[in-house]
């Protein structure tokens, strides 16, 4: 059985990483076993989770037993979550004809929801969050900083004050305004880069754990 | 000008509102435990109890915490501390004592939550020595947990959150006035036209990707924001457009943006649901079929808006090596260097969300975008008035500076 | 596309496949010990790739952009090299290697240790090898080691760990004792809230171990009773929770004394906890783990990754050199 | 109406999650409409599953190109739902977690998902390389800048980046590069970041008001009845 399984997992990450020569039936076929089981996979997980875990065991909650498993009390059922139920059943109403346009309304309920949340989310950690964050005293408390956080200190002020510029809308980016955008843009571009030289060390890992499976555990030749 | 007359002047108002501070709140009362304080059997190696145990409602919440605070043991110091726990004990509606809490020696407070307002609490915290011997001190006179209405620690977000929103409310109402605005040039958008229209010239088809994330991420939201606009110009050229999902919920509002799309455009018999299609909710498998799709169809525009992750650069390489026109975009600073290295265009941040309203150029959309300035320039004014403030009061010890940064950290924090 | 090509991509496929079979074979049969170069094949296996990287350089510069499957294949070819490779690359021992190796060293015979594995698979390339060199390191010097994991699967890399950690000369020859030597809590539910009740009561947190055997039938950790049983405490963490709670909480409010091993991309948060003394060493990313085994002079994965990572790094530098010496050559006017 | 209903519906629910976050007893709202958010998102994969697999059979009827992969997906899909709901292979029978340990259905993801994932995922390492080569050119003086920024920090996390500059003397030791890539990351990284990150709250804030007040309602339909 190991062997088998060891065998498969070796295969299909033969049959992806062919893919960097080109298209091919080794590919296809990875890629084909790839969308089949995921798809079924999350399916299974949402729905114990979900549909079982959550709305199921809320509507209809077992009962509270003690550590001796005697019972103590009956569960409290939330019946709220029948709406939840409600809106995913009117989900479904696309495959009827005639009254498809019923499921518009869950939609528009998810709409509303991710707006209304992210709006006050947003609001709260990323403006005032960040605008806080950014004030600070250029010379550090009580002149305790170096020429270099001083300077640092200066960059991050002004950095952020023009990247600021740089997104203004409304704004013809010209003369002193335009200029500060630009200023503005390569701070932008300076923090890519960074992000860039940043991630590119982990994702060489990543590459070098599937060349330690193929010729370690899977091959054996690395000692 | 007219834009920081009117910036100058929200602000102002709105300084005038936070320094009169109209939400001050008076001290809730509190109870007291009795202050006398239990002297315990000096038996064995045993300290002193805790002293003047307090417990009040936790404000602003929905009746489910409270606040204790105590006076440490006389015993519990640093060097040589004789306290090795406290042990905090509740009661509830007369019922026996029950262990709830053990806190490390130095602890001087702890918030009980998950309360239910409709009981009546009281508490007694223990202060246990290296032996385990227990001092219990007092027990507080029962309490019951408030339930407040409305939370007005977060006034000062409201206050701003209205001024914000309400200068894009103001500027989407006076564009439709009649308003002209101007709105800067965002040279990703300008391309989608050209980018649509060499995808019909070639005959190939158009690739739309918005994102690994479901309906309940904004970034998602957005990228059906745009999909309504490039979907309308596709339906006018009428080219072929092919979206690929990894979300059930985003197939469904995809299929029915791109409908709407094609009936405006007055082509409802062109559209059909095959445009849109759910693949995986696994993220690498949708981008193993995604990059199939991408090397077997080779469509000539590839639209990669919405929320990346890893696969950002595996996306956009792939895309790239067929030769397509690539217009990227995501509010994840950490893949945005990705799409600029290997695309075309690349919205940033803040364009991804201004992207549908400048596509559409419907004056109220464009609106809201200045609207979106006048928050910005709020951000800088903020900024620079406090880091001027913050310097000279730390450099000089300038009462006023001082002031004038506290109202500001006070006002910008978040609970 | 031709039907010549076609074959000669098949027989590929099949050759690939049988050879594939055979050092299977071989693995299973015992007479696949490994492959090794000598240090004069490594040495001329890296000129070669030298070689190469410079005659590409002359390519671009005449102005022919090199395919995406060359760079492909350089890549594939400085990751997998360097595994068979017994070149030992110069690196200096950084001051947090240093400094956690002295923490370690200092140990007196029968300290406990207490490691606590704060991450999944995805991140196992980075610190597998900083577990399996310490709990060796810990194994061989008579250090007692009990674990425990804040995420899911961090117990079962664990596992995978020591059995690793068992295989080396050194460790066998103490024959370790399961509950005696080592011993593997298991994960518990909490987060931070573990940390915190583990400082009062490890009991109350890990009633078993992962195994299912009750605590107190654990020799190792039955008269261990919180923090100030433990002598030193390493954190293997990828993320939340991880080194920041075990800081926050077990050193600032127990004064457990620690180190620890992160992703490199999560390291650079760590170093003001270093400079401040919260943690005692700190290995960062495959050259913390490769540093790690070169203290204390047992070469393992770490230092085969730390190799191979090397490499893959200078392809990609070499790359943008070469595509900028290239560009800046040619005028800044091609497109290439 | 069909179209009303559906605005008022977003602008109801909008309206109320905003003013949720200064009423306590309403605070809960956003989580239990995200558990709402999840049932209705397992209906919605009926329609999702349901779709994958009409898409296949017909490629399967219709004999189209690659047809053959079709019946490899709908295979895959049908034995790990059967094997997943019905928790075949579990030792621990219906009652278990699906993602029991030594479980049919966690060994697929064991076996072939992991593989699979971990391998398309560590594809990157090998376009990461392909786009330093092609992208990352001095084109302009953004380009420059971004990529004089790449080359510090990825010198600086190297070994080869302490050995290239650690002739610098101590007074100096900012301009080593290790340093110097630390300092990148606090400084001019964090403002670029703050920039962004503000720039997308307010694009966020403005971007829902438009979809709350119904300004931006493309993906609700047409109202043709």
């Amino acid at each position: 059985m190991e062997h088998v399984a060891v065998w498969i997992a070796a295969f299909l990450t033969l049959g992806i990483i062919s893919f960097l020569y080109k298209d091919n039936p080794w590919y296809k076929l990875s890629e084909a076993i790839f969308v089949g089981i995921s798809a079924g996979y999350w399916f299974v997980v949402l729905f114990w989770d979900n549909i079982y875990g959550k709305f199921w065991v809320g509507v209809f909650p077992p009962d509270v037993v003690d550590e001796a498993g005697n019972f103590v009390s009956h569960g409290v059922p939330d019946y709220a979550l029948i709406v939840g139920a409600v809106l995913g059943v009117l989900m479904l109403a696309r495959l009827l004809p005639g009254v498809g346009w019923i499921s518009r309304w869950p939609l528009a309920f998810i709409v509303g929801c991710t707006s209304g949340l992210y709006l006050m989310n947003y609001f709260s950690s990323n403006i005032m969050r960040q605008v806080q964050g950014t004030i600070i005293p250029l010379f550090g408390i009580g002149y305790g900083a170096s020429v270099y956080e001083i300077i640092g200190n200066i960059v991050i002020v002004g950095g952020t004050f023009a990247g600021l510029v740089y997104f203004f809308f409304s704004k013809e980016h010209r003369g002193a305004f335009g200029a500060t955008a630009k200023v503005g843009i390569w701070v932008i571009m300076i923090t890519f880069g960074a992000s860039f030289g940043y991630t590119v060390m982990s994702r060489m890992s990543l590459l070098i754990g599937r060349i330690d499976f193929l010729f370690g555990d899977w091959l054996g030749l690395i000692k | 000008m007219r834009l920081l007359i009117h910036t100058t002047l929200f602000l102002s108002v709105f300084i005038f509102i936070g320094s009169s501070r109209i939400f001050s709140v008076e001290p809730s009362p509190q109870v007291q435990a009795d202050t006398l304080v239990n002297t315990a059997d000096t038996v064995g190696v045993s300290v002193a109890p805790v002293t003047s145990l307090l417990v009040d409602d936790y404000k602003y919440d929905n009746g489910e915490q409270l606040n204790l605070s105590w006076v440490p043991s006389i015993d519990d110091q640093l060097i040589d501390g004789k306290v090795s726990v406290y042990r905090v004990y509740r009661i509830t509606n007369d019922s026996t004592r029950e262990l709830i809490a053990e806190l490390p020696p130095g602890s001087n407070s702890f918030t009980d939550k998950n309360l239910n307002r409709h009981d009546t609490y009281r508490y007694i915290v223990a202060a246990v020595s290296a032996s385990d011997d227990e001092v219990l001190s007092t027990t507080t006179e029962p309490v019951q947990p408030q339930r407040e209405w409305i939370n007005f620690r977060r006034g000062y977000l409201f206050l701003l959150a209205l001024i914000i929103g309400g200068a894009v409310i103001y500027y989407i109402q006076s564009a439709r006035r009649g308003k002209k605005l101007f709105v800067r040039k965002i040279a990703g958008l300008e391309a989608v036209d050209e980018a649509i229209g060499r995808a019909t010239e070639m005959g190939r088809p158009i690739l739309y990707i918005p994102g690994i994330l479901d309906m309940d991420d904004v970034q998602t939201l957005a990228a059906i924001t745009i999909l309504g606009r490039v979907a309308h110009q596709i339906a006018d050229y009428d080219t072929k457009i092919r979206m690929p999902v990894s979300r059930s919920l985003v197939m469904t509002a995809a299929r029915e943006t791109i409908k709407t799309a094609y009936q405006t455009a007055g082509r409802p018999d062109q559209y059909s649901d095959d445009m849109v299609s759910y693949v995986t909710d696994e993220q690498f498998g949708y981008v193993a079929a995604v990059d199939g799709i991408m090397v077997r169809e080779k469509p000539a525009t590839v639209f990669l808006l919405g929320a990346f992750f890893a696969e950002s650069l595996i996306l956009a390489e792939t895309g790239n090596s067929i030769g397509a026109i690539q217009i990227a975009g995501t509010a994840r600073p950490a893949q945005l260097p990705f799409f600029i290295a290997a695309c075309d265009f690349t919205l940033i941040g803040e364009e991804l969300f201004a992207a549908s309203a400048y596509l559409s150029g419907e004056p109220k959309a464009l609106g809201s975008l200045k609207g979106q300035d006048v928050g910005k320039a709020i951000a800088m004014i903020v900024i620079l008035v406090g880091v001027i403030a913050v310097t000279i009061g730390n450099a000089w010890d300038v009462k006023f500076m001082n002031d004038v940064k506290d109202m500001l950290t006070t006002i910008f924090s978040t609970q | 596309m031709s039907s010549t090509t076609r074959i000669r991509e098949l027989a590929v496929v099949i050759l690939i496949l049988v050879i594939s079979v055979i050092v299977y074979i071989g693995k299973i049969q015992g007479w696949n010990n490994g492959l090794m170069f000598s240090p004069a094949v490594s040495l001329t296996v890296v000129i070669v790739i030298f070689l190469l990287l410079l005659y590409i350089l002359l390519r671009t510069l005449q102005g022919h952009l090199i395919g995406r499957r060359t760079v492909f294949l350089f890549v594939g070819l400085a990751v997998v090299l360097p595994f068979f490779m017994t070149l030992t690359l110069k690196f200096r021992v950084s001051p947090e290697v240093q400094q956690l190796y002295d923490a370690l060293s200092e140990l007196q015979p029968g300290s406990k240790v207490l490691v606590s594995f704060d991450y999944d698979p995805p991140s196992a390339p980075e610190l597998q090898p900083m577990a399996v060199a310490f709990l060796r390191y810990c194994l061989s010097h008579d250090l007692k080691v009990i674990i425990i994991g804040l995420w899911p699967q961090g117990p079962q890399q664990a596992n995978l760990a020591l059995e690793d950690a068992l295989k080396s000369k050194e460790v066998a020859a103490k024959k370790p004792e399961y509950g005696v030597d080592y011993v593997n809590l298991g994960f518990q539910v909490g987060n931070e809230f573990v940390i915190q009740r583990m400082g009062t009561d490890f009991k109350s947190m890990f009633p078993k171990d992962y195994s299912g055997t009750v605590y107190d039938d654990l020799p190792l950790v039955r008269n261990v009773k919180n923090f100030s049983n433990i002598d030193y405490s390493f954190n293997l963490s990828a993320g939340y929770p991880g080194t920041q709670e075990w800081v926050q909480v077990a050193v600032d409010r127990y004064g457990l004394k620690m180190g620890a091993g992160n992703t490199a991309v999560q390291a650079p948060m760590m170093y003001t906890y270093l400079n401040a003394g919260q943690l005692v060493g700190l290995l960062g990313g495959m050259n913390g783990a490769a540093e790690f085994e070169l203290v204390t002079n047992e070469i393992g994965k770490g230092t085969k990754f730390m190799l191979s990572q090397s490499f893959a790094h200078m392809i990609v530098i070499a790359f943008i050199i070469i595509g900028n010496v290239a560009y800046f050559k040619s005028g800044r006017k091609k497109k290439l | 109406m069909r179209r009303e209903v559906p605005l008022f519906i977003t602008f109801f629910i909008g309206m109320l999650l905003i003013f949720s976050v200064f009423i306590p007893p309403m605070e809960s709202l956003g989580e239990d409409f995200t558990v709402f958010f999840d049932i209705i998102a397992v209906f919605a994969f009926f329609l999702g599953g349901g779709n994958l697999l009409r898409v296949h059979v017909s490629k399967l009827t219709r004999q189209k190109r690659d047809w053959q992969y079709s019946i490899v997906t709908l295979l895959g899909f049908a034995v790990t739902l059967v094997i997943g709901l019905f928790k075949i292979g579990n030792p621990g029978g219906i009652a278990a977690a699906p993602t029991a340990a030594g479980s049919l259905f966690q060994e697929i993801f064991d076996y072939c998902l992991v593989p699979l994932g971990a391998t398309m995922y560590s594809l990157l390492a090998f376009f990461v390389a392909s786009a330093s080569y092609r992208a990352f050119r001095a084109k302009n003086r953004e380009a420059t800048i971004l990529l004089i920024a790449a080359f510090i920090i990825l010198l600086g996390r190297t070994p080869f980046g302490t050995v290239v500059t650690g002739w610098i003397p101590e007074s100096f030791d900012v301009l080593q590069v290790p340093n110097l890539a630390v300092w990148i990351m606090n400084a001019p990284n964090l403002a670029g970041q703050r920039a962004i990150m503000i720039g997308i709250g307010l694009g966020v804030v403005s971007m829902s008001l438009r979809v709350i007040l119904g300004i931006e309602r493309t993906y609700l339909g047409e109202d043709k009845s």
